[in-house]
């Protein structure tokens, strides 16, 4: 390693908003087919510095050096001519426009200005065949998954030649097999002599690809090591700041009557094709009823149904022992149902209002916060100081609006919005998307509280480790069908996999049975297992709660 | 002022202010302001008749404009009442409102003010300090109904309205009974536009109008006419063999019937809206404020006209007929169809 | 009437009324597919029904009867000055988009007046020098049956609309501008991470509306009205932006929807010559028009989505 | 706490510079004309304010403004374009003063709430519309309010001279009907300010309790920002569209019949959309959709616009230059942004002077 070149050297990079310095004089060197991990809790100045590196930030002071000369990145254009290439956390890509329109776009195939869309294409094709990236060139964005997506944009920087690949925060969006795919399209990247930087949450994800790592803590680089020599707990220590060696307890759950059942339940999504097909499933009290599956096979629409978003082709819900087949959202809510939607931006806050309004949006007219249609403003602050206080949420004040806070805090402040009233059930539905180690470990302490407390609790992620960790059962769904219904404490990531790709259970036990489980990579299930880290090795770190 | 021509012009020979500039010359201590309504000023239409008679009646007088007279434009319904008050405040001796959307107007401003003197034209006010100025526009649109029915070739004229109303339904009525007059068995096509503004539609039914055979289409109805003629006109400079007409409305429209070719306005109905104000101020000034009284402003006292134009010398002799029989009596026209 | 000339009237003066409307539509198409929102429209007619009118008027005795088509640029010149105001106002100075367009129309009108009277000392310029016509279209007009019916005598420029229609679909939706254009009116951001000045882009959206605009106000003065008045232009900017969303914002759409509405005045005026629609009773006739759009809105169209990021401000990162 | 009454006075100081800036750039055209700017802001300003009864007629104007103002700024707020006040009001008008045609002799507080209430009912119907469009078939509320506007248009016409009378004008409405306020005409030498004064600062309180104290209130508002939060949130959002468009039009209906009843006392065949609807959508945003603020917006478009009839007599400049300065000051509101950082740069430069010291 010692011979390998420099591509990359940001020096004292400071960058200021305001006041705040996100980047404090922050190092970095990046290597020569080297994957180089940058850690850092939620806004440790992360992504601030790879939107520096990429021309969409500029540096308040700091010098970048790429390839060993001296650059000024003042555009993506400039950072595109110099080799760098950002996939963006938050996906840059048209909705309508196709994978080839997406890629071309900015450096269009044409004739005298007419796009050359079959040439665009075939380009596109031979790109995506030479880096084993499939795509299909002529599909639009807004019909193509999550993960396809991301290649796409992948396809994006190398189309324009790309040598230093950015990459943040990809595999908060990806089922499992994805992660893996992408892990390979990594490898074989850097094989072909690119670098690559790597931002990411997931110790496990830096442990698997990365060569090297820089942690980044409230804008400062703290150190680069060599991530073979260190433990997980080593760089969860490293980026918390102070030794981090507890995990949230659970106790074995002792689950009561049913508080959520569902019978012969069928719904249609919204092209109106069968997106759950006839499906029984119970929550009982003082249980977490965890849902694994791959995106897209029902998940989505089971949690509309029982909030009452989408109605029920056939069947019925009962909550609470109450029928609450075809009732409207707040029937259902007030009949005991708390709901953390997937998307917090689209469907978890109102960001232009309030932090305090929208801590009360499920609540808002209820006494006390209102009475005869009338507002009770003093009740409403009052309530949101309490959660603010007590799930410690990070804000200027109860007054600041929504969108002002981190992602974190906002996930914080639906959470605590959630579980305040106590309801009966409580739907989770990818909590700790994007989210930091920390952040993560307190939102699965309070669903266990929940659980504790006697309550129900439903969480769907597509994370497996989150779904082991925290439920009690796992429910796996596949094509609209539950597949399977597993104690956590009796399962392994390997045979989810494979539940998950729709084996039957009989036989992915034989399968598991007869084969050394190191072995388990097989197929589209082989892609959720991770053998060598089968998840007991997570580094779990309390609430951050300096200053 | 008989005349039809381009008023602006034809101030400089005005015979009626003749009549009065001699000897009123010395009482320039006598004011006169006018309302328009929302048409503006130059409305090209009796707004502008009535300016241009009240200018040349102030600069005959020797008086200044603001002072001597003056007028107030109204954009909007609800400034007719303000503009009253403002001229009011100036201090006019007579202050006109011109056009009927202002009876409402004067009748409230006159009732608040019982001793100031106002004017309303095209409309009846029953106050004792108003005096009503109407146009028999019905007699003008006679003679051009009799025009009408003696240059079609194809035996039926159009009429195309503006927004339905008692005023319009004047011109239509006269209109209607000059053709029949002249020759029953020419078809009046009767339509509205329901606008005044719309030229767009203007084209549209002198489109249809046309082509179902009328060749001469008599239009009352404000800026909606520009389509009539465009339509006109392009149906002139693209086949010049059928010959269309339009009859223009309140001012001599000759310029607008100008195309590669010719000229297609047949004729024009005009209101000489400012011979009556400065007649009826000079009554006043004269003889006493004619307070409460309605002058019907007709063929007879130059009040509304035909003009010559293009009208054929066989043609004008049978109008010039007509206007003789109006005048004497001999001929009642119609005001009135409006029944429903 | 014989059906033929009844299906001549019909399509000749549905054109008539429409072919501002088409111009003006597809201008609100650039800019909205830029991402700007164009409530101007209005305004962008008048400022260029003005400056035709002036043109046409002073320049006839220099150029005769191209005068009408050169007095369409002179429009469109103005409306691209014009449009710079909105530009500006959303792009540069991060105004919302309906109140800068609210301003557009607000400021169009008095100072194409207040200049009016500047130059010609009245509220009006009176008749033009010269008007359009009729246009045939060339060797179309030659087909049996359908030459009469849809290429003699008709309007002119609303041909040219037409055309300019497939050609704003092609420059849209076939070109690298186009794409350029769409993408900054969908996501921006991701526009400008790959070297699209995303300004230059919403810039070249407004201006077009402008310029296409400004030929809408062209038309309406020298087609239709044959002057410059305040009565000129009086909603008809209003209803190509309804064109524009109800043709989705394409420029093809755009245009039907906007030889539809002249259909439907042209039925709505000459229903009294064809049977049946002739029974109908004036008062809804006259309403036609509008319910009909409305009706083919709800029931036929359904809901249309506006580009991603229409009426945002972009703010660039840095 | 000071932050936000820092916040509260550059919330002032935006409209206000705006104004300053409008009269500003009117001046500048002026003097390019050869017009003499000082003569023509004199003869508005004194015009209207050297005078008790024009004074009354500026507030007339604003009263009628102040409502069809807030009709679009709840619309607005919800998150609709509604293009179609200028409609609403007309129907708005036409129901005020039908009832008040057809019951003449009923107590004037009956009559005036009746027709009153007609007028909001028949405007928030015809907004209604378009709302139910928009909620139950995503009917985009721009294209239906602008088509229901013409409608309304002719339709008005049709029912004045078909049913109403056989003429262009209605009879004047019974004294029963007046909303005429004997000491307040008095006390502006006889203009036409009536009890529509009161009914819009009743209306902006109204308007202010709903917007920011009712939950009804917090459900528009948080539909407007984000429907689909709200709708996980329990609230219904087509529940919520309708119910803006219905109280949008409603207002734009009273103010319609304010108009009807307080300004004219009749009603006549209209050749076009009356401009209070327009200047309606100027006004709330020049109020930047504050009740409050949009009431003084609306009485200062009501001297702008009463107070341009003195500048061609008094000044010889065009009554069209009050249109343009209110579009300038329009325009440096909507521009508010450069405003701002303006006065951010002034703020931080002083700071910077004192930690200087
Ligand atoms: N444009 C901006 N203006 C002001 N502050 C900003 C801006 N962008 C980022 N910040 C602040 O800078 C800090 C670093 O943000 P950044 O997005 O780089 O964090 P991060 O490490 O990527 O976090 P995450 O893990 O959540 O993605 C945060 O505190 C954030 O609030
Ligand atoms: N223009 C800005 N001004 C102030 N703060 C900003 C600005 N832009 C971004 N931020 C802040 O930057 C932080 C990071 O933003 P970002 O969108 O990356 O969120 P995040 O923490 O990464 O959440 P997520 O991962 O869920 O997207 C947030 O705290 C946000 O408030
Ligand atoms: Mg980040
Ligand atoms: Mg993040």
């Amino acid at each position: 390693m010692a011979q390998t070149e420099r591509v990359i050297e940001m020096k004292g990079i400071t960058k200021r908003f305001g006041e705040f310095k996100a980047n404090d004089n922050i190092n970095l060197n990046v290597e020569k087919g080297e994957i180089h991990a940058l850690l850092g809790e939620n806004g440790a100045g992360k992504s601030t510095l790879m939107n520096i590196l990429s021309g969409l930030l500029e540096p308040t002071s700091g010098e970048i050096y790429v390839n060993g000369k001296k650059a000024k990145i003042d555009s993506p254009e400039k950072a595109n001519q110099l080799g760098i290439g950002m996939v963006h956390q938050h996906f840059m890509l048209v909705d309508k426009f196709t994978v080839a329109e997406n890629i071309m776009l900015g450096k269009e195939k044409h004739n005298y200005g007419f796009m050359d869309d079959e040439g665009a294409e075939k380009d596109v094709k031979d790109l995506s065949d030479r880096y084993g990236l499939t795509v299909d060139p002529s599909a639009r964005i807004e019909d193509i998954s999550v993960g396809m997506q991301q290649r796409a944009e992948i396809l994006k920087t190398l189309f324009r030649g790309a040598d230093i690949l950015i990459f943040d925060e990809p595999t908060g969006v990806l089922t499992p097999q994805e992660i893996d795919e992408l892990m390979d399209i990594m490898k074989k990247l850097t094989d072909e002599g690119k670098s690559i930087i790597l931002i990411t949450h997931k110790l496990d994800e830096i442990k698997k690809v990365a060569d090297r790592c820089t942690v980044i803590r409230r804008g400062q680089s703290i150190d680069t090591v060599n991530v073979k020599n260190t433990s997980q707990q080593e760089l969860a220590d490293m980026m918390v700041g102070r030794s981090v060696s507890f995990k949230v307890d659970k106790i074995a759950s002792v689950p009561q009557g049913p508080v959520l059942e569902i019978k012969n339940l069928t719904v249609k999504e919204s092209r109106g094709l069968e997106a759950v097909k006839n499906i029984d499933l119970e929550v009982k009290a003082g249980e977490v009823l965890g849902i694994a599956g791959i995106d897209g096979n029902g998940q989505s629409e089971l949690i509309q149904a029982i909030t009452g978003l989408t109605k029920a082709e056939s069947g019925t819900i009962k909550l609470d022992g109450k029928d609450i087949t075809g009732e409207k959202p707040r029937e259902v809510t007030e009949t005991g149902l708390g709901h953390i939607p997937e998307d917090r931006h689209r469907h978890g806050l109102v960001l232009p209002m309030k932090l305090e309004e929208n801590m009360t949006l499920q609540q808002y007219y209820q006494k006390p916060f209102s009475k005869n249609g009338l507002l009770n403003h003093g009740k409403i602050k009052e309530f949101a100081k309490k959660l603010i206080e007590e799930f410690d949420v990070r804000t200027q004040s109860e007054e600041s609006t929504a969108a002002s806070l981190s992602g974190g805090n906002q996930q914080k402040a639906i959470i605590a919005r959630e579980i305040s009233r106590n309801p009966a059930l409580l739907i989770a539905a990818q909590p700790t998307r994007g989210l930091d180690v920390g952040a993560i470990e307190y939102i699965h302490k309070r669903l266990i509280e929940q659980r504790d407390n006697g309550k129900a609790v439903l969480l769907m992620s597509y994370e497996l480790d989150e779904v082991m960790n925290v439920s009690d059962r796992i429910a796996v769904m596949y094509d609209g069908k539950i597949v399977a219904i597993v104690r956590a404490d009796e399962t392994s990531e390997n045979e989810l996999g494979l539940l998950m790709a729709g084996v039957s259970l009989e036989k992915a036990k034989k399968e598991l049975a007869g084969k050394d489980i190191k072995a388990g990579t097989a197929g589209a299930a082989g892609a959720a297992g991770n053998a060598e880290n089968d998840g007991k090795e997570r580094a779990t770190v309390a609430n951050d709660e300096t200053e | 002022a008989c005349s039809g021509e381009d008023a602006s012009d034809s101030s400089s020979e005005d015979t009626s202010t003749e009549d009065t500039g001699g000897e009123t010359s010395e009482s320039t201590d006598f004011s006169v302001a006018m309302v328009t309504d929302e048409g503006g000023v130059d409305d090209r239409s009796f707004n502008q008749s009535a300016w241009e008679g009240i200018e040349q009646w102030g600069k005959d007088n020797n008086l200044d404009e603001g002072t001597g007279y003056a007028y107030y434009q109204s954009d909007d319904s609800s400034d007719f009442v303000p503009n009253f008050n403002q001229a009011l405040a100036d201090g006019y001796d007579i202050i006109y409102g011109i056009g009927y959307l202002l009876l409402d107007s004067v009748n409230q401003v006159a009732d608040q003010n019982p001793d100031q003197h106002f004017g309303i034209v095209d409309d009846i006010s029953d106050r004792d300090n108003v005096v009503s100025l109407t146009f028999k526009d019905h007699q003008a649109a006679f003679l051009a109904g009799v025009a009408a029915a003696e240059t079609t070739e194809t035996g039926k004229v159009g009429f195309i309205g503006g927004i339905k109303g008692q005023v319009i339904d004047r011109f239509q009525t006269g209109f209607e009974a000059g053709v029949a007059h002249a020759d029953d068995s020419v078809e009046v096509d009767v339509q509205y536009a329901e606008s005044f503004n719309d030229a767009g539609i203007g084209q549209q039914i002198a489109a249809g109008m046309f082509s179902n055979g009328a060749d001469i289409i008599y239009h009352a109805a404000g800026a909606v006419g520009n389509g009539v003629f465009t339509e006109a006109r392009n149906r002139m400079e693209s086949n010049g063999d059928d010959q269309l007409w339009v009859i223009g409305v309140d001012r001599d429209q000759e310029e607008e019937g100008n195309y590669d070719g010719g000229n297609l306005t047949l004729t024009s109905t005009l209101k000489e809206v400012g011979n009556a104000v400065v007649e009826s101020t000079t009554q006043a000034i004269d003889e006493g404020f004619p307070g409460g009284e309605t002058i019907a402003y007709g063929l007879e006292k130059g009040g509304v006209e035909l003009v010559r134009g293009n009208i054929s010398d066989d043609v004008w002799s049978s109008v010039e007929e007509a206007r003789e029989s109006v005048i004497n009596g001999d001929i009642e026209v119609p005001e009135f169809t409006y029944s429903e | 009437m014989d059906i033929v000339s009844l299906l001549q009237l019909i399509v000749s003066s549905s054109l008539v009324y429409a072919a501002p409307l088409i111009f003006t539509a597809l201008g609100g198409t650039f800019s909205e597919r830029s991402g700007v929102v164009n409530i101007g429209l209005e305004g962008i007619m008048v400022m260029g029904a003005f400056m035709s009118a002036i043109f046409n008027l002073s320049f006839y005795s220099t150029f005769g009867a191209m005068t009408p088509w050169l007095g369409l640029l002179a429009g469109g010149v103005i409306g691209i000055l014009f449009s710079l105001i909105h530009a500006v106002a959303t792009i540069n100075l991060r105004a919302d988009h309906i109140v800068s367009g609210t301003v557009i129309n607000l400021a169009a009108p008095a100072l194409a007046v207040f200049l009016t009277r500047a130059i010609y000392g009245a509220a009006q310029t009176g008749p033009l020098a010269r008007s359009f016509g009729f246009s045939d279209i060339f060797l179309l007009e030659k087909i049996p049956v359908i030459g009469p019916i849809f290429f003699q005598n008709t309007s002119g420029p609303a041909y040219l609309g037409i055309l300019v229609a497939i050609i704003a679909w092609v420059v849209l939706f076939k070109t690298r501008f186009g794409l350029r254009l769409r993408s900054v009116g969908e996501h921006p951001h991701a526009a400008e991470t790959l070297g699209i000045n995303v300004y230059l882009m919403k810039y070249s959206g407004v201006m077009i509306s402008g310029f296409l605009g400004g030929i809408g106000g062209a038309i309406q003065a020298q087609a239709i009205h044959n002057e410059f008045g305040i009565l000129t232009v009086a909603g008809q900017g209003f209803i190509a932006m309804a064109a524009m969303i109800f043709g989705k914002w394409n420029p093809l759409g755009a245009m039907g929807a906007a030889i539809f509405f002249g259909f439907a005045q042209s039925l709505a005026r000459i229903g009294n010559y064809i049977p049946i629609i002739q029974d109908i009773p004036g008062v809804w006739l006259q309403v036609l028009p509008y319910l009909l759009t409305i009706i083919i809105l709800v029931g036929v169209v359904g809901r249309s989505t506006a580009p991603k990021d229409l009426g945002n401000t972009f703010i660039r990162s840095k | 706490m000071l932050t936000t009454k820092q916040s509260r006075l550059s919330a002032l100081l935006i409209p206000i510079l705006s104004v300053l800036l409008g009269f500003i750039f009117g001046a500048l055209l002026m003097l390019l004309f050869g017009y003499n700017p000082i003569d023509a802001y004199q003869a508005m300003l004194m015009g209207v304010f050297n005078s008790p009864y024009f004074i009354g007629e500026a507030i007339r104007q604003a009263t009628v403004l102040t409502f069809t103002g807030l009709g679009f700024a709840i619309a607005f707020k919800a998150g609709f374009f509604n293009i179609g006040i200028a409609g609403q009001l007309l129907v708005g008008w036409v129901a005020a003063i039908w009832v008040a045609l057809s019951f003449p002799d009923l107590p004037r507080i009956i009559l005036l709430t009746i027709s009153i209430g007609a007028a909001i009912v028949a405007g928030a119907v015809w907004a209604g519309i378009a709302g139910t469009l928009r909620a139950y078939f995503g009917t985009s509320e721009v294209i239906v309010t602008i088509m229901l506007n013409y409608t309304a248009l002719h339709l008005t016409n049709y029912i004045i001279r078909s049913v109403l009378t056989t003429g262009n004008t209605t009879d004047m409405v019974s004294e029963n009907a007046s909303l005429s306020v004997g000491w307040l005409t008095t006390l502006t030498q006889g203009s036409r300010i009536n009890m529509g004064l009161f009914i819009a600062i009743i209306v902006v309180f109204l308007y202010w309790l709903f917007m920011t104290q009712t939950t009804a209130g917090f459900e528009v508002r948080a539909v407007g920002l984000n429907p689909d939060a709200s709708t996980y949130a329990g609230m219904s959002a087509k529940r919520n569209i309708i119910l803006s468009m219905l109280i949008s039009g409603g207002l734009a209906g009273l103010g319609g019949a304010i108009h009807g009843l307080g300004t004219f006392g009749n009603l006549f065949t209209q050749s076009g959309l009356p401009s209070l609807g327009f200047n309606g959508i100027a006004v709330a945003l020049l109020g930047l959709g504050n009740p409050v603020g949009i009431f003084f917006s609306s009485i200062l478009f009501g001297v702008l616009d009463v107070g341009a009839g003195f500048m061609p007599n008094r000044a010889g400049v065009p009554d069209e230059m009050a249109d343009i300065v209110i579009a300038a000051i329009i325009f440096f509101v909507g521009a508010n942004y450069v405003i701002r950082l303006v006065l951010d740069k002034m703020k931080s430069n002083k700071t910077a002077e004192k930690g200087g010291e």
